[in-house]
């Protein structure tokens, strides 16, 4: 049940003398390929070409997490760069969901743009968007992470801003500020983690297992798992994540959803030692991920738009995917990473889905969104943990991770709320419709990501966890799953037939009670404006200039002259 | 104390001199002469560090000599550039000036 | 022979020196722009003739002591001259400042040279 | 002897003569021509110096130091040399007259090339800059550093305005200060050692003779050098003139220029210095130097006008520089190889970026009519090449990969975590955050849509390039390796044995 | 008696300085300066440095001085800028006081017997057939220092002309009165100016083996021209005139082909041919005494007015 038993699906075996050079191209096309179109995008006729083709760019990450053998690594750039690419099975399975994610919602968005100007902008930070979200999941070496995640971090602004209305602003804004200090921790991170290694830009591997004996090892993890929580929006670093999400257009919204924050469970799958018990390092991981996954349950359900509702539930999924590693972490348990990166796909393809279906309802008349709505509202009990859905097979494997007792039952018990508030998504998403039939451009990728999401887990289930399939069809099992989902679906009904009247949560809402930091930065600003108006000055300035001669001189004399 | 060392000593205070100039002036021009006579009181300084140096029957070390006078000339060149620009800016603010009365009675 | 010419220069020198007092306390103390310079040029030409005269004979050579007495002939062109353009500026400006209404608006020039 | 260290401060002027005798259209042909020159002969030196693996001498004369004035080139002046000649020659093709400024169609606001006058003094410029990377000879320097001043002053005011006269007087005598304080270091040096040659007052003062006056000329040639470079607190002349300016003035202003002193500072403590004096003024640099990356981007991010905030910009990056001092002056080898090597790598990346950004801002001010920060929303749109100048040439400021500033920052991270110098570990990331909410400010507001209609003008794009190929420069220095510059270590210790003959 | 001599020398060259620092008109600063440089000139010559006594009163006095008056004369009566605060006078004179003191001690505490480099001069000087150290130095031993300087001095007359209205710096500077010469100056600049002249050409043979020498001969030729263009006996050149612009690079391009001249004759660069040093040297001395007095006459002279509409 390691990591390495995970088999690529697709053996192409048979091309054995060609197999590795082969597949260290796919690795390199994978993400060579949007990059390189990102840029031939300057040219007006690729520009022209581009939307007829978006949906393919992630064929080659596709193959690649089908077909490349596990632990194969790729040096890209020779001594002393050591830039290098490798697949591992959690690798495999996010860069595999996220390649379907983008090829379904590359098709959607070049429907659902089809009207926009800046649909080539659009087109431009999808690319590099693809390119830094594929690279994130196969390079090996810390300074190409780093690259690639900033990659990922920065472009996936261009497609939250893309509206640029006054919100998408404000959102694009706070996300680029929490990012750039996101940047800033890893960094620091990075550099303390390398600096162990012999090599200047190590492998991370390597570099991951001489971290039990750094004597940074305190101040590390605290960087990575603060620097990653970030991104995957841990509360309370979620604020900028359901106002970044909900103002995208949809396409983009499902990407960030699905994939961007994806970057995040990859950087703590790839930077935290597996197998190494961190007693604490993985409880207050595990708490922080339960506390958030039923706080974004709570706000998510003041919401009323279907997006932001989808974004507070993106918060509280990803709080469960940081409950089972910090679980896995605190036992130091074999396998949790890929089965958190198989939970962590699950969720990418399911709430990609699910904001594709928002679009199609919104596309839609108000008879024809009830259609869209019932979609949705499948993907949501999938999402829950649904028995026979492909959710449920994702719930069933990290309950392995998640041992027994007070916080199996909190994560047990938080797929209630999920069902609760996918509920409440789906009850916007029926709401939604306007008029008119959705077109086929929209409709048809979104039910292929919806039919993909549903199934796939169940393909995976036995090469991710090593038990067969039929385990989470044992009635026991089927129980184990139902009555959380039941619960929700009850509690769901009761306050549909009651409910309390709770005003809605602004989107970012702790943030709203931070405004004294902007007053705060502003007055900062002011003040070191009006110092600085002073050193300015002539004569401030030539005293200072003459204090530094009297100063530097008096030190050197009396701290270093032997007299 | 030799004639040396008064010189050392004068060429000291006028260092003291230009430096409170430089600091209390309260125009570019004052600057400007103070910043002229610091640097007088520094290549005095190099004087007497020349005259020290006599010796090998030259009434002193020709190598500051020769520096002080590249020095005179670069202090030159430094105040030429000074006034041409501050006299340059007087005109241009007083242009200015002109203009924004012209306007005011438009 | 030297202490004669020691004398001669003592004696010469002295003399020019308080003559150069004399056109300098000239400068400060007399009213006026005008006479200021009478006794400036006036008495430093004097003054500078003797220092001249009284250095003469320790020269060591005929140029050099040419030398000085060209010195001299300069300073007397130059200091001459000079005088001539500054009375002229004074000149000038005191009937500007006639011609502009007999000193109500316009400030009191400044008066050191 | 190396010829090559004379022609790298001979040829530059060369190019005066047709630019004073000659029209202007010949003078700036033969100028750009000299600036070519003067890449492929910094770029033969560096050659010869990673060939040789040993430094350059030239005694100029005849007369080897101390008598004579010594000429010298180790792999440390090699690279600014060659950095300093590329950006030179950069901006020179920017300001020259090219295809569309006699006919002003591309440009309905007149994007001219710049006056002779603006390449007499970039030709002096890079002679001044060669001397000052190359002299040994603290005079020398002292005249390198006048003729720097001097042709640098002129390119803040060539336009004439109030603001630019103003900020180039100011420039100038804060200069002029800076330069008395450092001739008086200068001259109890000569009182003290007899001799102003950098590598025998190296090995005069190896055992700390000189006392304390030895100290305060070090002290007083140091804080002349850091009012020429514009250190916190003595900044003061360093925004009005750099953004007043006109941009390709301003990017060599920034990027260059303040680079000599800098340079120097780096010398006097690294070369000339005592280790153990090093060690007790690397702090005091360093402290300075931390508080220009926080203060002054804090400040840069306050600023309203484009050009002030990379003015800003530029007075805080200059710090980076200067925490180098304490890590690179420790003993322990590796780490302070580290930090030299950051540092270095720093300052090269700056000077690349930073002159793309200031081109780019005034092609982006140009376009617009303005460079109000409030009022460019949209300008990617009219100026993309300028936009994606910037934004490239802010990666390096931000210190993201793939870019020099990255390299530079997560070297000299390393060496102080390594050294255990954690508040400047701080200070480096919070450069970097401040760095980022500068850059990325400018970036988003030129990415939205416009607020009202934008002019009809489309930026001159073939300038627009030359911004970019520099900030494509400043990205190429992060594919350095991670590891100290062996390249940067030729000719360390400083000595003219086996340099001159 | 001497020691009398020097300590009343150093009192008036103080209180000349604070005279310069404290007087609060410019005027009166300005002459208090030109004063001061007297001063200094003679204390350069009590520190047995004539040539730069020569240079100090030519240049640092002179000269200087008909920049700056020509620069009070062109200002406003009343300064705009605000004067620093007073209370921090009391603290910059402590500053300054400090310093001062300081720097004193150091001079003081310099080494006994100083070190020099008279004895390598000395040793090397008799090579170059010159008898002036100092002129050995300059164009010798340091030429490369004196060739930059004379860059220099051209730069800052090419950020002189930048500051001309015209941005291509054509036309010819303002004329320094408006109204005709005086018959006084008229007269000097007739009389004066080939004596003048005459003596500034001895400066510069007699640098060679006496005090003397480029700069301060062309500093005197400089004087002569302005004292003709005062006397209206000469029209101010256009600056654009090729001879003028010939005039100006002459020293420095000069100097600098004589430099590369030595690699082909002395195998170095700015050596000088073995046997022909001194005919050389004054040839460049020659050159550079040129480009000084056209450069020294037109940075007083200031920007061009541009071009004339004729």
């Amino acid at each position: 049940m390691t990591a390495d038993t995970l088999a690529p699906p697709l053996d192409l075996s048979a091309l054995e003398p060609a197999m590795p050079i082969l597949s260290e191209a796919l690795m390199v096309v994978a993400i060579a390929l949007p990059l390189a179109l990102a840029f031939a995008a300057l040219v007006p006729a690729v520009r022209r070409a581009l939307p007829h083709v978006l949906a393919l760019v992630p064929l080659p990450a596709l193959i690649a997490a089908l077909a490349v053998p596990r632990g194969l690594s790729v040096l890209v750039a020779p001594y002393p760069f050591r830039f290098t690419l490798a697949l591992d099975a959690p690798g495999a399975l996010l860069l595999g969901g996220a390649s379907l994610l983008w090829m379904t919602a590359g098709a959607y968005a070049m429907a659902y743009l089809r009207q926009d100007p800046a649909r080539p902008a659009f087109m431009v930070w999808w690319l590099l968007t693809m390119a830094g979200s594929f690279a994130v999941f196969l390079v090996a070496d810390v300074a190409s992470f780093y690259l690639a995640y900033a990659l990922v971090s920065f472009s996936a602004y261009g497609l939250a801003a893309h509206d640029d209305t006054p919100q998408a602003r404000r959102a694009g804004s706070l996300y680029l500020a929490l990012t750039v200090l996101g940047e800033a921790l890893l960094i620091a991170a990075f550099v303390m983690l390398a600096s162990g290694a012999t090599d200047a830009n190590p492998q991370i591997r390597d570099a991951v297992a001489l971290l039990p004996t750094s004597p940074w090892k305190t101040p590390i993890l605290v960087l990575i798992l603060l620097g990653f929580i970030l991104k995957m929006g841990l509360f309370p670093l979620h604020v900028w994540m359901p106002l970044a999400h909900s103002v995208a257009p949809v396409p983009g919204s499902a990407v960030l959803s699905g994939v961007v924050v994806k970057a995040g469970v990859i950087g703590l799958l790839r930077f935290l030692p597996e197998g190494v018990p961190l007693p604490g390092w993985g409880a207050v991981l595990c708490g922080a991920g339960l506390f958030t996954a039923y706080y974004g349950v709570a706000v998510g359900l003041t919401q009323t738009h279907p997006k932001r509702a989808l974004a507070y539930s993106t918060v509280s999924q990803m709080g469960v995917v940081a409950a089972v590693i910090g679980a896995g972490i605190l036992n130091g348990t074999a396998g949790t990473f890929t089965i958190a990166a198989f939970y962590a796909a699950n969720h990418m393809l399911l709430k990609g889905a699910m904001f594709l279906m928002v679009g199609v309802a919104m596309a839609s008349s108000p008879r024809r969104a009830l259609a869209a709505a019932a979609v949705a509202g499948l993907l949501g009990l999938s999402l829950a943990g649904l028995p026979l859905t492909g959710g449920a097979m994702a719930k069933y494997a990290i309950k392995l991770i998640v041992p027994e007792g007070m916080s199996g039952v909190l994560l047990t018990l938080s797929a209630a709320g999920s069902t609760l508030l996918m509920a409440r998504y789906a009850l916007l998403v029926a709401r939604s419709g306007t008029e008119g039939t959705p077109p086929r451009g929209l409709a048809v990728p979104a039910l292929i990501l919806a039919g993909l999401a549903l199934v796939l887990p169940f393909l995976l289930f036995e090469a991710v966890t090593g038990l067969p399939a039929a385990v989470a069809f044992a009635p026991s099992a089927l129980q184990k799953g139902l009555w959380p989902v039941a619960l929700g679906l009850g509690l769901a009904a009761l306050l549909a037939w009651r409910a309390p009247r709770v005003p809605e949560v602004p989107a970012g809402d702790i943030l709203n009670a931070l405004g004294f930091l902007g007053t705060a930065s502003r007055a900062i600003m002011g003040g070191a404006v009006a110092a600085d108006a002073v050193l300015r000055r002539w004569p401030v300035a030539a005293f200072a200039l003459l204090a530094i001669a009297v100063l530097l001189a008096a030190t050197l004399t009396f701290a270093a002259v032997p007299l | 104390m030799t004639g040396v060392h008064l010189f050392g000593l004068a060429g000291a205070a006028l260092v003291g001199c230009g430096v409170y100039g430089l600091l209390m002036a309260p125009g570019a021009l004052g600057r400007i002469l103070a910043f002229n006579i610091l640097g007088g009181g520094v290549f005095l300084i190099f004087g007497v560090v020349a005259r020290r140096g006599a010796g090998a029957g030259f009434g002193a070390d020709p190598v500051p000599q020769a520096l002080v006078i590249t020095g005179i000339v670069v202090a030159f060149c430094a105040t030429a550039l000074a006034a041409a620009l501050l006299v340059r800016l007087s005109a241009v603010d007083a242009e200015v000036a002109r203009d924004g009365e012209k306007e005011k009675e438009t | 022979m030297s202490l004669l010419a020691s004398a001669f220069t003592l004696v010469f020198v002295a003399a020019g020196i308080g003559f150069f007092a004399a056109g300098t306390l000239g400068l400060v103390r007399l009213p006026g722009t005008l006479s200021r310079i009478h006794a400036l040029t006036k008495a430093d030409n004097v003054g500078l003739a003797l220092i001249v005269l009284g250095l003469l004979p320790q020269a060591a050579s005929v140029l050099d002591a040419a030398k000085m007495v060209a010195i001299w002939l300069l300073a007397q062109l130059a200091s001459g001259a000079v005088a001539q353009v500054m009375a002229e500026a004074v000149m000038a400006e005191a009937t500007l400042a006639e011609a502009k209404d007999a000193g109500d608006a316009a400030p009191p020039e400044e008066s050191r040279p | 002897m190396s010829a090559l260290l004379v022609l790298a401060i001979t040829a530059p002027l060369l190019g005066l003569v047709p630019l004073l005798l000659l029209g202007p259209r010949t003078g700036e042909r033969a100028a750009l021509g000299m600036l070519a020159v003067n890449v492929a002969i910094t770029a033969g030196i560096a050659e010869r110096v990673a060939q040789g693996g040993r430094a350059l001498g030239y005694a100029v004369g005849g007369f080897a130091p101390p008598l004579g004035v010594g000429l010298r080139a180790d792999g440390f002046a090699a690279a600014m040399m060659l950095m300093a000649a590329l950006v030179l020659l950069f901006t020179g093709l920017f300001a020259m007259t090219g295809p569309g400024d006699m006919t002003r169609k591309v440009n309905a606001r007149g994007s001219a090339g710049m006056p002779s006058t603006f390449f007499i003094l970039l030709l002096s410029l890079a002679c001044a800059l060669n001397l000052a990377f190359l002299a040994q000879d603290l005079f020398t320097l002292y005249v390198a550093l006048e003729l720097l001043t001097f042709a640098a002053v002129p390119l803040v005011c060539l336009e004439g305005k109030a603001g630019q006269l103003s900020a180039a007087l100011t420039y100038l005598l804060f200069a002029l200060f800076g330069s008395v304080l450092y001739l008086l270091g200068v001259v109890l040096i000569y009182g003290l050692f007899g001799t102003l040659d950098i590598a025998h007052l190296a090995g005069l003062m190896a055992h700390g003779a000189g006392g304390w006056t030895a100290a305060a000329a070090l002290a007083l040639m140091s804080a002349g050098l850091m009012a020429k470079a514009a250190l916190f607190p003595l900044h003061l002349w360093l925004p009005p003139a750099h953004s007043g300016a006109p941009p390709a003035a301003s990017a060599v202003l920034s990027a260059v220029v303040i680079k000599a002193p800098l340079f120097l500072l780096v010398r006097l403590w690294s070369d000339l210095a005592p280790l153990p004096l090093a060690q007790v003024a690397g702090p005091v640099f360093a402290v300075c130097g931390a508080a220009a990356i926080v203060f002054c981007g804090v400040v840069a991010l306050a600023q309203e006008r484009l050009k002030l905030l990379i003015a800003y910009s530029t007075a805080a990056q200059i710090g980076y520089l200067c925490l180098m001092f304490p890590l690179a002056a420790s003993s322990d080898g590796p780490w302070s190889a580290l930090a030299w090597t950051g540092g270095t790598l720093h300052l090269v990346s700056h000077a690349l970026s930073k002159a793309a950004m200031f081109l780019a801002a005034g092609l982006i001010a140009e376009t617009m009519g303005h460079d109000r920060l409030s009022g460019l929303g949209g300008v990617g749109r009219l100026a993309p090449v300028s936009v994606a100048a910037f934004g490239l040439g802010g990666l390096s400021l931000m210190g993201l990969p793939p870019s020099g500033g990255f390299v530079a920052k997560v070297m000299l991270l390393t060496s102080a975590l390594q050294q255990g110098s954690w508040w400047i570990a701080t200070v480096v990331l919070v450069g970097g955050l401040l760095a980022g909410g500068y850059v990325l400010r400018v970036v988003v507001i030129a990415l939205q849509h416009p607020d009202s209609d934008l002019p009809d003008v489309r930026e001159c794009r073939w300038r627009a390039l030359i911004a970019l190929a520099l900030a494509f420069g400043a990205m190429l220095v992060g594919f350095m390796p991670l590891s100290p510059l062996p390249f940067l270590e030729i000719g360390r210790p400083l000595t003219w044995e086996s340099v001159l003959p | 008696m001497s020691l009398l001599f020097d300590a009343v020398l150093c009192l008036l060259l103080l209180a000349g300085a604070l005279g310069v620092v404290a007087t609060g008109a410019a005027r009166a600063a300005v002459i208090a300066f030109i004063g001061y440089g007297l001063l200094l000139g003679l204390a350069w010559v009590r520190l047995a440095a004539v040539d730069v006594a020569l240079t100090e009163i030519a240049i640092g006095s002179g000269i200087s001085g008909v920049v700056l008056l020509r620069c009070v004369r062109a200002l406003p009566a009343t300064p705009k800028a605000p004067a620093p605060n007073p209370l921090l006078r009391p603290l910059a004179a402590m500053v300054s006081i400090a310093i001062a003191v300081a720097l004193g001690a150091a001079v003081l505490a310099l080494p006994e017997p100083a070190p020099s480099r008279a004895a390598d001069v000395a040793t090397a000087l008799p090579a170059t057939d010159l008898g002036n150290p100092v002129t050995g130095v300059l164009l010798v031993f340091r030429a490369l220092d004196t060739l930059l300087e004379k860059v220099v001095l051209l730069l800052s007359l090419v950020g002189v002309w930048a500051l001309s209205r015209d941005p291509a710096c054509r036309g010819r500077p303002d004329p320094l009165s408006l109204e005709p010469a005086p018959a006084p100056s008229a007269f000097l600049a007739r009389v004066l100016a080939p004596v003048g002249v005459l003596v500034g050409l001895y400066l510069l043979w007699a640098g060679a083996d006496h005090p003397g020498g480029a700069f301060q001969s062309g500093a005197v030729l400089a004087a002569m021209g302005l004292l003709l263009v005062m006397g209206d006996q000469i029209r101010i050149p256009a600056t654009q005139n090729r001879g003028l612009r010939l005039m100006l690079l002459a020293g420095p391009f000069g100097f600098l082909a004589v430099g590369f001249a030595g690699w082909a004759t002395a195998g170095v660069f700015l050596g000088y041919p073995p046997g022909a040093e001194k005919a050389v040297i004054i040839a460049v001395e020659v050159a550079i005494t040129l480009s000084i007095a056209v450069t020294l006459g037109l940075i007083v002279l200031g920007p061009p007015a541009g071009e004339e509409r004729s």
